[in-house]
């Protein structure tokens, strides 16, 4: 295994499926001769070629749509939207038609694409580049939501989106992209609907995903040098939820803080801790937490910035907190 | 051009106006509900233009799309019951009148929203494209849908990577109640071809003819070159916007002038100006009457969707 | 006082606030000359003249932003979009434009309108005249959102609505429009953010909104008969959301449900019980309940489109559940 | 055209040009940060347009939108210490170099989505005609933002309610690195005028005495007649998209060609022609210079936001 950067193992994943299966096509703005902003889709208009790796104007309402027409008459799309804060040109496409055909047509057709996106908060982006609005698809039926952590899950998870049958939304973070991690040479799939354990504990247990994975894990040594012994869970895959693995950890824990960069206000946080409480509202042995994004549009200043997203510190209080009630 | 097809186009466009009006009949009788926009008046378009097609050549309908459906030669029965929300109908009910599509005759599909299909014939042409196919898509949308900004984005696409979709906007004149000289400057709609570096055509769009004599010339310039063009077919509705609208703001005086022009007795009169027997005329309207009759009975015969399948068919998602 | 239609007391609130401020504008697809496909622009062209009250094509996105722009510029728009399943074309302008204008400006400008629109299941609309997408709204910073169940409040609160200084997303239900009930026929206000006990009642708290206020005040009379006292409460605001209200009632009853037409996966339900959650963990004393909306697009059928969302009977049952834990 | 005029503009311009210079300086040393797109090279088109304005006359602005500012008078302090994200920044720090506004001064802001501006600025034209102003807006966006529905969408409102604003795009050939002629077809980005009805020119982007003297009859036919017009102004960056992107993409023989119809020197040389002595332009220089300098101290010099009271604004939200 080769210790990698997560835009390479994204990178890597778009080489082999597209190699794979010759109906795999990328289009997206500045994806093909630039490579992509991230570098993601760096290569492949040299290695695959102009009809299957192609630059799109500035019309993303129609190139998603694009994408999800193409995928109805039997190709599959990978398409780039550079930044998360920019699909909210695309939500009548992805929402009302792609996220719906399958069932609107009483089975008959599908429209199995997948769009790449990118969010969070960065180093001075503002208000309109540094958004996380996975609550946004989270809430829409017919739709995957995935969200990888590391460049293992990364790889993984995107070959099993191309391969799957669903429109799928996946959702990178910008502090990920430098990350590394080990990724085998070769072809692997982490299937989706799946979350993993990123470190086993006891005492509590942490839900969360994307960039956030990182910052509890950091916040998960802290607490065990406080003698408190956190399991962080992974969620990779936010839609379908797997419940399973949540109810388990809390099984043995008991207690259950949940972790993310969105806004607390409407997050998924809520949902999941009331999806726990609906099931497990006995095996609950303190009060819940959700450690999220501030309530504001994310400012340009990047001192502020940095107050509206949870910090290891902010992880290790919160926990504190459930620990302590 | 041939009688023979004129005939077609003559069953064609009297299935869409029979066929329409026995909705209206179910619907007020209570069997379908929901939104129903009617065809009537605006016959000839689908026909003129689906009747230039090949069969593996795609569509992509709109809120108004019996006329679509029934032009690509769906069976009116599946079509029905879909109206009536039965397991039988093309999409089991989960669909309506809105949202009949049919993928195995390449009919992507209507729509709830006004543009919303248009990025998807411009996905299909791609797909095409790709592919190495020859088929055209047609791009079927209102005149109010000309001014959603996906109708501007979507055929922009379609004439830089030069993907074989035609752009068919049905000018019945209103967007609902808003006139379309309320909503846009310019006389012809196909003008607007003009800033993406296209052609296009403004057609009589009564005249099942002539719109198919048209797009045959366009269909064989698009296998060939694969561009996009847009055509407008300048047409009216024959009452409201939909079945619970009585078109209060329609004036007499227009209706009137474009019930003169009735696609369907445009094309009946054609055929007997051509020679062909009153009895003959008679018979295509006998057989129409009999399949929608059948249709009729089928649908209503049909049963409702089973909720525990539906149920069982959620609780996964 | 007399009563009225829901309806008509939002063209009475139109009607008031167009005579009582000279700046405010309406427009949108089909409202002037047409009245609005549920007439609530009635007679507002012809009171008020083509040059406040006018139709506009069919090009959401830019209409939203127009209205956003002249309220910029010092008018005050109120605009409508017909069914809420559009204004997913309207989200760049609505979330990324308005909503966030006046924090990034760092408070120099303020774009103070009025989105009118509609949401909910009706009777055999099909997948894409049906959804009630509140949640997506609700996680956005920068606006506010309403959503009335009774003509009283529809009234008091677009008039608040009006006069407020922030963008307001205001959404109806399409189930609401025929219903009736008290209206005082001049001026008052419901301010914003307050939410409403619709009922009192001592054993268990229902949190709802629009028109599933009406089927849970329905539930509560079965209820009753069944010795059991609800409490409903009506959010009427969603954002800001009226946390005290909720806590007060808790802590009165101790139980807690949540009822939404809105999907429950990542509705605001789960938000809700959060939020009490982390305020109030231990004046809980039974399992938290959320009855909301099947995870599906919703189907044409109306037989299948009755099982997507709650039923008096199902909110009946699950008030029952959580009593008998 | 009065000599006196054009010293202004060319003040202007090189104004924006220093001011780019420095800001990039500053980023280089890291008090700037974010995105940074610098109007280098297109100094003509700010210049040009917002010359011909009055003062109480509307912009609405790009990501690229340092120029449009400055030729609109703002104080470069406030603005350099905006892109600092300092408090005395016109936004307080919350915006930064991609949503500079200053509605003092009628600049309703620069925006981070290409497009997003466009139906902001069809409002304030609403806004104006609503209120019997006879003040005109700019909408400033570019080549790529021209494929955005939007545009299409507010054009068209624009014109059927003959709102005053005149749509200006800044066409540099590239967005981001796609090329122009890689997104459409067309040669003149103005011919999307005709598909809504309304005029439209191109001009060269990279001359603002030529780009004065049009808009100065734009402006005045658009406060009689109050309908929208669509002004394309050809020009080309001197750099690459952004201070982080070299722009290898762009050949160097198209940016030498363009460099040497520099905007700040057709400027210098047309002031020289006329006449005016070289100690008077240089004198001209020093006084941006000396600007550049203060305005770089003073953002320097500026206290950050206080992290308390943001925390304390935030929290009522
Ligand atoms: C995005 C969107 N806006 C509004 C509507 C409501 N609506 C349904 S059909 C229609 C009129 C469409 O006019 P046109 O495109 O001319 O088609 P026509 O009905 O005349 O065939 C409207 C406004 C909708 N369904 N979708
Ligand atoms: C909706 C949207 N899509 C993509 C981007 C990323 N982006 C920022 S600037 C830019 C290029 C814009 O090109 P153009 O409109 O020609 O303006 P220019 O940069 O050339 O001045 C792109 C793609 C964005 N900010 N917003
Ligand atoms: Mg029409
Ligand atoms: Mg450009």
């Amino acid at each position: 295994m080769a210790i990698i950067k997560y835009r390479k193992a994204l990178n890597q994943a778009l080489f082999e499926e597209m190699t794979r299966d010759p109906m795999v096509l990328c289009f997206g703005a500045g994806i093909a001769e630039r490579g992509g902003s991230y570098k993601v889709t760096e290569g492949l208009l040299e290695q695959f070629g102009s009809k299957r790796v192609f630059d799109t104007p500035l019309s993303e309402a129609s190139f998603v749509g694009m994408a999800g027409g193409a995928a109805i008459a039997g190709v599959k799309p990978v398409v780039e939207i550079l930044f998360v804060d920019f699909t909210l040109l695309v939500m009548d496409q992805l929402i009302n038609q792609i996220a719906k055909y399958n069932f609107m047509t009483g089975g008959q057709g599908k429209a199995p694409m997948v769009l790449r996106t990118q969010g969070g908060v960065g180093n001075g982006l503002a208000g309109q580049h540094s958004q996380s609005l996975e609550a946004l698809f989270y809430h829409i039926p017919g739709l995957k939501l995935v969200m990888p952590a590391t460049p293992y899950d990364a790889k993984g998870l995107l070959k099993a989106s191309i391969r799957d049958d669903s429109p799928v939304l996946f959702i990178e973070n910008k502090k990920l992209y430098l990350t590394e991690g080990e990724v085998p040479d070769g072809d692997y799939i982490v299937p989706l609907g799946k979350a993993d354990v990123k470190r086993s504990g006891s005492d509590v247990t942490i839900i969360t995903y994307s960039y956030m994975v990182l910052e509890c894990l950091a916040a998960a040594k802290v607490l065990e040098e406080k003698g408190i012994s956190v399991e962080v869970i992974d969620l990779r895959t936010l839609q379908p939820l797997d419940e399973e693995s949540i109810l388990q950890s809390l099984d043995k824990t008991g207690r259950l803080v949940v972790v993310h960069e969105a806004p607390v206000r409407g997050g998924i946080g809520g949902d999941i801790i009331s999806t726990v409480l609906e099931k497990a509202f006995y095996s609950l042995e303190a009060p819940v937490k959700r450690i999220g994004g501030k309530n504001t549009t994310i400012p340009f200043n990047i001192n502020l910035e940095k107050l509206c997203i949870p910090s290891v510190e902010d992880i290790v209080d919160g926990v504190m907190e459930v620990m302590n009630s | 051009m041939e009688l023979d097809l004129i005939k077609g186009m003559f069953e064609t466009a009297l299935t869409i106006r029979r066929f329409e009006e026995a909705a209206i009949d179910q619907y007020r009788q209570g069997r379908i509900y929901g939104y129903l926009h009617p065809y009537l008046g605006e016959e000839a378009i689908a026909t003129g233009v689906i009747s230039a097609l090949r069969p593996d050549d795609y569509i992509v309908s709109t809120h108004r799309g019996h006329g679509h459906a029934i032009a690509k030669g769906h069976d009116i029965k599946l079509m029905l019951a879909e109206l009536m929300g039965k397991e039988s109908g093309y999409c089991h009910g989960r669909g309506g009148s809105m949202h009949v599509a049919n993928l195995a005759q390449n009919n992507l599909g209507a729509n709830g929203i006004v543009g919303g299909g248009i990025p998807l014939a411009t996905g299909a042409g791609l797909a095409v494209k790709y592919k190495g196919g020859d088929q055209v898509v047609i791009c079927f949308f209102g005149d109010g849908a000309i001014n959603q900004g996906v109708f501007h984005e979507s055929i922009n696409l379609a004439a830089i990577y030069k993907l074989p979709v035609i752009f068919v906007v049905e000018n019945n004149h209103y967007a609902v109640s808003t006139r379309i000289q309320d909503s846009t400057l310019i006389p012809n709609l196909s003008q607007r071809a003009d800033g993406f570096g296209i052609p296009g055509i403004s057609l009589d769009g009564n005249d099942a003819v002539v719109i198919h004599e048209e797009m045959v010339k366009v269909v064989a310039r698009t296998r060939q070159v694969q561009g996009p063009t847009l055509v407008e077919c300048k047409t009216y509705r024959h009452g409201g916007h939909h079945i619970n609208d009585p078109g209060a703001y329609m004036p007499e005086e227009e209706m009137k002038y474009w019930k003169s022009k009735d696609p369907v007795l445009v094309l009946r009169k054609r055929l007997a100006d051509e020679g062909v027997a009153e009895h003959e005329l008679k018979e295509i309207e006998q057989r129409v009457e009999a399949k929608i009759e059948e249709a009729v009975a089928f649908a209503i015969n049909s049963p409702e969707p089973s909720k525990e399948a539906f149920l069982a068919e959620i609780s996964v998602l």
